[in-house]
């Protein structure tokens, strides 16, 4: 009863907060920084293009020109890993974190700001239906702007290597595209949590980001952390792709009586439980969100 | 049956003391609620609106506890007394956005929000952004916001704060019209002149304390030990001193003075209700004319200083 | 005798008598620099003793070992404090006291006039007997003496010091009358251009923390661009010396050089000699004066007309 | 007081005042008018912060076109919305003030003292201004445009957010104020109930123009056609007794209304309370409020 209710609510109530919170998120002149920001190393990329452009070498196959370095290496083998370097360092790492610190503050903490979230308090919804809806709509948002700004990346510092380069590493791009997709349902989640309970979320967030993900993340007990599961996609993407990776290589191992042993997670698993952690920290904000007295 | 009960509330927020032990019964009609800054009042509606739970007691509103029967909120409205806007939007957008979320189709509740917003006077101005509105456009859109659902109770924190003299003219009658349809409505005003106008029914707070509720005349004649001043003035200024002397026949009239300058006599009574029905008799029967009684005492402002003011150490 | 008994009103009827306009601009601007300097600001009174210290360390460690100079008529010796120190006040000024002058400036501009928009007493002081550039000279004031006190002051001290060693001979200053011209033109000179971009930035961005973070990213982080862009063009070959105009701090050491008379040199890097012509110099730095200046009257003048 | 000849204001394509002319007289004055209609705009123009486009104006008999800064001196402002610094003391500030003023110290900090006491701060003159309640940093704000001894004060919106006791303590200040030390005040608000109160002058305007001015103890005297009577007991009893008396009594916000004819209708009014045994709590004949005046005047 409850259920199909909340459900038929849903084709009014989705439609008008997706096109108002997408509006303040993409309107919001600091998610336009932190893009410039993620895009800077681009620029990099065709500054590279131009300058070594005339040295590299190539030769046509089935009328394709693949480009070689001065060593006679691949130059698409060479510039993929700069990518994959650049996106799982700095965009997922850096820039996706701090892009779901925002959204999440945005979305929720501004409300509580602004104090329309008495008025939506007083409206015949949930707190669940209220936060849920928000927290699609910034998955929506971060993961369309991480990813876009991916592909650009993606063909910005590929270009060196010629179309031939673009298309042979497409896999890559789907990889990052994956990983940058549960990055936001998971890590929105969390800080969807924080912004519901507490009044700065911004610091918590950080706090969170510093001594939970990076500290814990590399430790005996990484599996209590976001960045574990990230890393074991990757990791299994990229040994699917058939790149000769190590666990080692990701911080994916612990020390068992002097023993290195690998506890990468299957990537399955790791999505799973990623969706697990957003759906369940939105339940948990909901009910923070419920109980608060204003 | 009362719409709104509540019974022995006790709310603390923190250390800090929001209301305690308030119980009152809100019927159908306008209700003002009064007191100084900080007394208690945005936490009494807090309460009633369902954003907070109290520490004791119970409230009940239409029959259910508003904190956790979130159904029922489409019956209720309110105008909260800070401003509380997107203000990217404009107020077409506003008034509409929070109608979806009240599970309108896009069609009706546009054509809802135009209805409302133009019945409040915003025609010209509803497709703005909010950004732009000055305080009384404000006000105007958070009441079109609260009511345009048409909820059976209305909560209203400081609606005319800000306002110029004709919104506060044009929402007072809007008041009016929809208490006569039968609707509650509690209004918090710092302008007791405003609260005169709109409604005899007031609850006084003070120290999140309940001082007094129910119709102010009946208040007042609660108030009996404090005496009262009437003021009487005849049409023939010859007749003052006579009708001074007479009066002070009577042993419920403490004292007389007379003012030639205003031609009015100044009488005090503690023993009000004996004196109304007294005076007309005395009057026909002495063939004295008067043009007024009145009595300052009866006015809120009067009620408000004497409650407020003074008693609380009596 | 008995005294009369007496009855006065409870609340007279007042006529204050006013001063003139320049002397309340002045009171208010001297308030100011002593608010500024009070026990309150334990960072601007470290950062002042820190320059000091730097200035008189550089002097005292200087005059042991052997630095360039150029001989004076009178005593033909290289000695440090027998030399006419032209370059020693230029090192100083643009050395490491170059960046504890910015930051001196950028923390103490910074709450001047923000904090007055922040809770908008802008509106009571500009209903006072003042008019705009009054209120705007009276908040310039504090932040010209403060950096005064760390520019000229410090180099009079080394100066009065060499004229005690050179035996406190009245010859000696006649003789080195520019050279303290020079050091107060430079002291004022600087201290009146940092004061004037610092309210700036404190109009614009009226929040003090903030507007003293801008403040300091603007003038250092437009100085490493540059620097490092014009290194990048140098090596290239295809360098412009007039890119150096566009960077803050450049463009007053280039005027610095100017007032001093020395040869034009530059940064850390050590290059030397620039080519630019001394109008186009002068212009761009009138050009950001006469527009911050305009910028804050405009800012203010917005305040006046809105609510 | 003020004299204004034909002042014109446009903002870009806006116009705040237009073709506004009116002569102030002394005493205390109220403005009265809708959002925008342009009281913010003339009183800035009065204190010299804005020019006018075109038009002259003369406030205390000197003209505002030479003199916009001077006159300052005779003239306190106390604006509507919260402009206090929250770091200093009450004393404090009002002493910087004074300063600013162009008065000297000692006599800024008597006359401190002096204001301060007589709007009744205590004690808590010493503290810090953050920690003042509403009340208090409006009378703050109301000192520091008193501290010079002006001769003209602007009060904009005095009462606004104020609960109805620390209301009735700054009207009976500012209500004092003539009295005591002669200065005049043109006070701007949306709170009617203040202008009568306080007001000797009213002057009303709406789209930039002078639409009233009148004296308030004339306007409050018209009395309208309608007896309002309050009556205790049964009220059905008392309209019967009064028809009887071919009388038709409505029924109106507070009790009944009752037209006036002549004086002989207040004896028919206390003959049905008589006749019917109620208690007669209310007759009085009603004068014009300010709210009609102003919706007359304004819609």
């Amino acid at each position: 009863m409850e259920i199909s209710n909340v459900f038929n609510r849903s084709k009014n109530l989705f439609p008008p907060i997706l096109k108002d919170c997408s509006q303040r998120l993409l309107v919001n002149p600091l998610t336009w920084v932190l893009v410039v920001i993620m895009l800077l190393p681009c620029f990099l990329g065709l500054w590279f293009y131009y300058e070594f452009s005339d040295e590299r070498q190539f030769e046509e196959v089935d009328g394709e020109k693949v480009y070689y370095d001065n060593n006679g290496g691949l130059l698409h083998v060479e510039l993929r890993e700069a990518f994959l370097n650049l996106s799982s360092l700095f965009i997922v790492k850096f820039i996706g974190v701090l892009l779901a610190i925002m959204f999440s503050s945005e979305l929720i903490n501004e409300e509580f700001n602004r104090k329309t979230m008495q008025i939506l308090r007083t409206t015949p919804i949930m707190s669940l239906e209220i936060i849920f809806y928000r927290y699609v709509t910034g998955v929506l948002c971060m993961f369309g702007i991480l990813a876009s700004s991916s592909i650009i990346m993606y063909i910005v510092i590929m270009l060196g290597s010629g179309i031939h380069g673009i298309i042979e590493e497409l896999e890559i791009l789907w990889l990052v595209i994956k990983i940058v997709l549960f990055e936001s349902i998971a890590f929105l989640g969390i800080f969807c949590l924080i912004s519901a309970y507490f009044e700065r979320p911004f610091l918590l967030g950080i706090v969170y980001w510093i001594i939970w993900e990076m500290i814990v993340s590399g430790t005996q007990y990484q599996q209590i952390t976001v960045s574990h599961y990230l890393e074991s996609i990757l990791f299994d993407g990229l040994k699917d792709i058939g790149w000769s990776v190590t666990a080692e290589d990701y911080g994916l191992t612990k020390i068992v009586n002097n023993e290195v042993v690998n506890i990468a997670t299957e990537p399955i698993t790791a999505m799973l439980v990623m969706i697990g952690i957003g759906l369940g920290t939105v339940v948990w904000g909901a009910r923070g969100l419920g109980n608060r007295q204003f | 049956m009362s719409e709104i009960i509540l019974n022995q509330v006790t709310k603390n927020y923190g250390k800090v003391q929001g209301i305690s032990e308030i119980s009152i019964n809100v019927d159908p009609g306008l209700t003002g609620i009064l007191g100084p800054n900080g007394a208690g009042k945005s936490t009494m509606m807090k309460m009633i609106l369902g954003l907070a739970r109290p520490s004791m007691g119970t409230v009940t509103v239409m029959g259910k506890d508003p904190f956790t029967d979130w159904e029922q909120r489409n019956k209720i409205g309110f105008v909260p007394e800070f401003d509380c806007f997107y203000e990217h939007m404009s107020g077409l957008d506003y008034v509409s956005y929070f109608l979806r979320m009240h599970n309108y189709e896009k069609q009706e509740a546009e054509e809802m929000a135009r209805a409302s917003l133009s019945e409040l006077g915003l025609e010209d101005s509803m497709e703005r952004k909010i950004r732009t509105y000055s305080k009384g456009m404000r006000q105007k859109t958070k009441v079109a916001r609260a009511t345009v659902f048409d909820p059976e109770i209305l909560i209203m924190d400081e609606p005319f704060q800000g306002a110029d003299p004709s919104t506060r003219h044009l929402l007072m009658n809007k008041m009016k019209e929809w208490s006569e349809k039968g609707k509650t409505i509690m209004i918090s005003s710092h302008i007791l002149h405003d609260v005169e106008n709109l409604t005899d029914r007031i609850i006084l707070i003070n120290n999140g304390r309940m001082l007094a509720s129910g119709d102010r005349h009946e208040i007042r004649k609660l108030m009996d030990h404090i005496p009262r001043q009437i003021k009487v003035s005849p049409i023939d200024k010859a007749n003052l001193r006579i009708l001074a002397k007479r009066m002070l026949d009577e042993e419920w009239v403490r004292a007389a003075r007379v003012d030639e300058e205003q031609g009015e006599i100044l009488l005090e009574t503690d023993r009000a209700e004996t004196f109304y029905l007294e005076l007309p008799k005395i009057l026909q029967k002495e063939k004295i004319a008067v043009t007024k009684i009145n009595s300052d005492d009866d006015s809120l402002d009067s009620l408000y200083d004497k409650i407020v003011g003074g008693s609380q150490w009596k | 005798m008995k005294e009369k008994a007496q009855v006065s009103e409870r609340f007279r009827e007042f006529k204050a008598e006013l001063t003139s306009r320049p002397s309340i601009v002045m009171g208010m601007g001297l308030r100011g620099f002593l608010r500024l300097l009070s026990l309150k600001n334990q960072w601007i009174l470290a950062l002042v003793a820190l320059i000091w210290l730097w200035t008189l360390g550089f002097y005292v460690l200087l005059s042991t070992g052997d630095y360039p100079c150029q001989n004076l008529e009178f005593w033909d010796s290289s000695d440090f404090k027998r030399c006419q120190p032209l370059v020693y006040y230029n090192d100083l000024g643009l050395g490491g006291v170059r960046l504890f002058l910015v930051t001196l400036a950028a923390i103490s501009s910074s709450g001047l006039i923000a904090n007055d928009m922040t809770d908008k007493s802008l509106h009571l002081y500009l209903s006072r007997p003042i008019s705009r550039l009054d209120y705007l000279i009276a908040r310039f004031i504090p932040v010209f003496l403060l950096l005064m006190c760390v520019t000229a002051l410090p180099n009079l001290i080394v100066y009065v010091n060499q004229w005690g060693e050179a035996g406190l001979e009245f010859d000696w200053i006649k003789n080195h009358k520019w050279l303290l011209l020079d050091i107060l033109i430079l002291g004022s000179f600087y201290s009146a251009s940092y004061s004037i971009i610092g309210l700036t930035f404190s109009t614009a961005i009226n929040r003090e923390s903030w507007a003293a973070g801008a403040f300091f990213l603007f003038v250092y982080g437009s100085a490493i661009i540059i620097e490092i862009f014009y290194l990048v063009m140098l090596e290239s070959g295809v360098g412009d010396d007039r890119i150096l105009l566009l960077s803050v701090i450049h463009l007053l050491d280039i005027i610095g050089f100017y007032i001093f008379g020395t040869q034009p040199f530059f940064t850390a890097f050590g290059l030397e000699g620039i080519d630019i012509a001394d109008i186009e110099v002068f212009g761009v730095f009138i050009l950001i004066i006469g527009s911050c200046g305009l910028f804050v009257n405009w800012m203010i003048s917005q305040m006046e007309a809105n609510k | 007081m003020i004299e204004a000849r034909n002042v014109i204001k446009k903002y870009g394509a806006v116009t705040a005042l237009d073709d506004f002319t009116v002569d102030i007289p002394e005493g205390k004055i109220g403005i009265l008018g809708p959002n925008g209609a342009g009281k913010s705009t003339f009183v800035k123009i009065a204190l010299g912060l804005i020019r006018t486009t075109s038009g002259s104006i003369t406030v205390l008999g000197e003209d505002l076109d030479r003199n916009t800064v001077d006159i300052r001196r005779k003239i306190g402002y106390m604006p509507e919305h919260d402009c206090i610094p929250n770091s200093m003391t009450g004393v404090e500030f009002l002493i910087e003030m004074g300063l600013v003023t162009g008065m000297s110290l000692q006599s800024a900090t008597q006359r401190t003292h002096e204001i301060l006491g007589h709007l009744m701060m205590g004690e808590e003159k010493y503290r810090k201004i953050e920690e003042y309640s509403g009340g208090m940093r409006q009378k703050i704000k109301l000192a520091q445009g008193l501290i010079h001894g002006p001769e003209v004060i602007f009060l904009d919106e005095p009462t606004s957010g104020l609960d109805p006791k620390a209301r009735q303590e700054m009207l009976e200040t500012i209500n004092g104020l003539t009295e005591v030390s002669g200065t005049n005040v043109l006070l701007s608000t949306h709170i009617l109930q203040d202008v009568e109160t306080v007001c000797d002058h009213v002057i009303i305007v709406n789209n930039g123009k002078l639409q009233m001015q009148e004296n308030v103890k004339k306007l409050m005297q018209r009395q309208t056609d309608v007896i309002q009577v309050r009556i205790g007991g049964s009220t059905e009893d008392f309209v019967k007794q009064l028809k009887k008396s071919g009388i038709t009594a409505t029924s109106g916000g507070r009790g009944l209304h009752v037209p006036y004819v002549n004086d002989k209708t207040f004896e028919q009014i206390v003959d049905s309370a008589v006749k019917s045994n109620c208690q007669l709590y209310e007759m009085e004949r009603t004068t014009v409020t300010m709210d009609n005046v102003y919706l007359e005047v304004v819609d």
